[in-house]
């Protein structure tokens, strides 16, 4: 296959098909009960070196509690999506939890500004970078999920972004159109937030599903945080809304307002206060330091840091929020 | 002595293949009658998956179609074909069972034509439906058939899907994943494995009322046969029950 | 880029994305109201020499009303997706409306039998055939459906139903292992059932998906046929229902029971004693022709058909079959 | 005459390059903005779709981020990332609006580094995100972007997202989507499209309170000129006040 063009970027995760195949068949199928607490699940299946991505859209259904907890245990050398990674990047550049990143938005947080953290970790030489897009992490991850070493698509080419990828570019056999390749990219372990999960891990949630679906199906191990656990006969009776089915998860962890400060569609909307104070102690070294502290080292679990961020009524006042209920006069 | 057809005891001997806790892909008739009768014994976490979508249902009665209402029937998830068939290349689908016209001695399978010109054939089958793609992707590729010289062939007229292909490595080298291929074949007469090195068709186990000569002379290439070659485990009286109270008691399978 | 090997079939539509995307520049993007009778919408969207796909799988949630009024409009020379087509081809089969054949899974009814009128006809010569599989289909529709010539997927390999497709094999150039490339599938036209569309046509549907969203997203010019017309605020009120927005439509007929003799999920089961007199019927040639006269020719639309077969009593007894009432004792 | 600031003149300006009935994707501020007045103004029709999957929705209020629960607001579909992309990717999204920290000539955009050294940069900024995707994809591409000679420079550090290539045919050379491409860069002082053989930038009209010397002074390379350069309609009374007191009532873009 002639390779018309490529990128010099390191390739973080292994493309091959067959290796994954030999991971998942010794995967387990049964449909078992996997509820354990997130600190358990982040001790069993995050582990250090481990490629990792994380659900959900920067500040959007993220699993905050859980980038929490791998920070809180310490991990490092880790590979990380940088998948529009916007307040999930903040926590994890905060622990220095990865040193090897594959890019298509990070250090900002969109219409909030940027992360001084983050920036600093990626300016400061100790992390590994290859860049891509938000589409062409997309179809790496729908690559794995399809079970083949890569998909092709029709952006990046021409571009540096090609350039500092680890993309070929390649000709169209029936056209005669080039293409790119993105590599299927496994993540070791990956963790989505959802509205509603049974006991086994099939799991609901409402609103856009990002890349949530290709990345449940590529991710090797995969732990489900989710707002509430639900009977099992809540997913039978209506099967057609189950977005992740049992087979593909590890690990389900109950953990309500587990998003905060970002949104949870129809729960509750982003605290941007908090947000933007993450953002403005990050300027500063040791109240940075003081603030990790508060938030993350001393608190023993996510119910903690909410209590110390407002609390129930802070939630209730974020759910009326998120409902427009303002509107509503 | 227990009585059964033969039918009865193809669906008893291919429910025993299926481990606990694997998954399966699955047709309708023998197949599903083997994997519901597996999880009403041997496997209860046995979970079924049809390629039109629907995953680990609770099957209330024998599905007509791999894709009616049946098969997502309290289900985990009513999925999409490319949610099944994804599973199954990405290698989370252990078993499937298939069928065809014709079968040769590596297990390659014809559901595509009898005859020979492809564009005008003598009789035209359905195709490969989701068989190709099965076999394909699933760990271990199972048959369910009766034995006789017309199925058995030297030479498939079409091959649809994919068994061990010309035998030895060519499966491996061929771009199909690695490790996958034909397991067992489940006859009227004999169940019947791989040899490893050349991956030709072998006799393991000779049903109840036949003989190794019988059933040689219902193929139509030479078979192998194990060292060990031991009398197959006819249908226990527990498994006969369960298949003809529970798992069809309309007969759709068994009745055939 | 190196072919290994490669299918002597013909591929009967193009899988030229700048093609496509030129017809797309051009589809309609207001929403606007689609409605209108069925017999108007095949008129104007389903033409002689069509590439054809039909949604659903075989005789669930197909769109069997609309199949007959193809076949009664009297369609000819038309490309079709035999993407597990039962039923619905052997009404198409019936019209003989079609002369090119995309195989994956055709001519039988699943645990039902062979329809002897599907079978003759491809057995006639009449009509070219390209092989595939179910997923292969499938695979091809993606493709379509992300707007790029191929994809590359890892069945069929080292076998004829590779060689009488238009599929080709090359090397991945990551791993060195060999993929088949599926060429994208536009159909010009598509018609999909479903449970509830809004008049702009933004469609849910229950139950298993089979192929029809990438399906949806493939198709050049697409009809829905639906059970019901719903408020748009019905749409808008869960917008994590829709399975195909209003903007991929061009006509929306409200049919009651336009999956019938098929099953639709949730709503009622296959009519299994007129599918057994399709098939039984069909081997007499006479007999055939008069049965298609009285259930399509002389029907002036689905309801009378439905009329013809039992009526509102008929559909109450397949309801009950399809909620399994029976085993509610 | 009216007062306006610049950022409203931008916002009007772009929100009049939309016509009904097109389809628009569109990230978090000023293209938000330019879009949601489009809708309220000229172009009730307007299609608004955002890169992480909502189609549609019914704005009501400025997003912060282009995956929030606003952009699925009362939307036709809550989809996916995916579904967005590949409607770009098959030719069903008729603009977009992006931005970057540099812009060249040929309308190529960087949003990845500041420096030489991509492993060490000077400044690391957020990189493509959707941008390239949307650049790449669909058919019309604008910028909105204020007029500096730092931001629109002879040489990218980073060609993050593509425009015109190196000019001419390079892009329908690259394998990019044949057709699609940089159309408007709007800015405070100008407005500028593409000259069609060379692909250069070109200014084609200026806004009021500047000349050309100004947009050329405050542009790091050569700028062409149309021929019938004139000067852009300033904001009209109506879409100031449909973007003041519905557009953005809170000040999130205007008041920055």
């Amino acid at each position: 296959m002639d390779i018309i063009d490529q990128g010099q970027g390191t390739l973080f995760a292994d493309p091959d098909p067959d290796k994954a195949r030999e991971f998942f068949r010794a995967k387990n199928r049964k449909m078992e009960n996997k509820v354990m607490n997130l600190k358990d699940a982040i001790t069993k299946y995050v582990h250090d070196g481990d490629y990792l991505a994380i659900g959900g859209f920067g500040a959007n259904r993220t699993p905050v509690a859980a980038c929490h907890e791998i920070v809180r245990q310490g991990r490092k050398n880790m590979g990380f999506a940088g998948h529009t990674a916007t307040h999930d990047m903040e926590i994890l550049s905060a622990g220095e939890i990865y040193n090897r990143l594959d890019v298509a938005y990070v250090v900002g947080l969109e219409a909030r500004g940027l992360s001084p953290c983050s920036r600093s970790y990626l300016e400061s030489g100790k992390v590994k970078v290859t860049e891509w897009t938000n589409y062409s992490l997309t179809a790496r991850l729908k690559a794995a999920a399809m079970g083949v070493p890569y998909v092709p698509i029709r952006n990046i080419m021409g571009t540096d972004t090609l350039k500092y990828s680890a993309a070929k570019t390649t000709k169209c056999p029936y056209t005669g159109k080039k293409v790119v390749l993105m590599p299927a990219l496994y993540p070791d372990v990956s963790i989505i937030h959802v509205h509603e999960a049974d006991v086994f891990g099939n799991s609901k949630f409402r609103g856009i599903a990002v890349s949530d679906l290709d990345l449940a199906n590529a991710t090797r191990r995969l732990i489900i945080t989710t707002e509430r656990l639900i009977r099992h006969d809540e997913i039978t009776i209506n099967p057609s809304l189950t977005r992740i089915p049992y087979i593909l998860v590890d690990a389900v962890c109950e953990v309500p307002f587990g998003a905060y400060p970002g949104t949870m569609p129809y729960e509750y909307f982003s605290d941007e206060d908090h947000l933007r104070e993450w953002m403005a102690v990050e300027k500063d070294h040791e109240k940075f330091k003081e603030f990790l502290s508060r938030n993350i080292f001393d608190c023993k679990d996510h119910d903690e840091y909410i209590a110390r961020n407002g609390g129930p009524k802070k939630m209730r006042e974020l759910r009326a929020k998120e409902l427009l209920l303002h509107k509503e006069v | 002595m227990t009585e059964y057809t033969e039918i009865e005891m193809m669906i008893c001997v291919a429910a025993r293949e299926l481990e606990n806790g694997a998954t399966v892909g699955v047709g309708t008739g023998a197949p599903c009658a083997a994997s519901m009768l597996a999880q009403k014994t041997s496997a209860p976490d046995l979970v079924i998956i049809f390629e039109a979508g629907g995953i680990c249902p609770e099957l209330p009665e024998m599905p007509i179609s791999v894709g009616d209402s049946r098969t997502f029937y309290k289900a985990a998830m009513a999925g999409s074909m490319g949610d099944t068939m994804e599973a199954c290349s990405r290698g989370l689908v252990d078993y499937t069972f298939l069928g065809g016209a014709q079968i040769d001695m590596y297990g390659n399978l014809n559901s595509t034509i009898i005859g020979t010109d492809h564009q005008k054939p003598k009789v035209r089958l359905p195709g490969s439906g989701g068989a190709n793609d099965f076999a394909s992707f699933c760990w271990r590729m199972m048959v369910i058939t009766p034995q006789d010289k017309r199925r058995f062939v030297e030479k498939l007229d079409f091959r649809t899907t994919p068994g061990w292909l010309e035998g030895g490595n060519s499966r491996d080298e061929s771009g199909l994943p690695l490790g996958s291929g034909p397991y067992k074949i489940i006859t009227n007469m004999a169940v019947m494995d791989f040899e490893p090195e050349t991956k030709r068709m072998r006799v393991i186990s000779i049903n109840q009322g036949y003989s190794l000569t019988d059933v040689q002379e219902n193929c139509g290439f030479e078979l192998l046969t194990a060292s060990n070659m031991v009398e197959t485990l006819p249908p226990q009286e527990n498994e006969l029950h369960i298949l003809r109270e529970e798992v069809d008691p309309y007969r759709y399978v068994i009745g055939r």
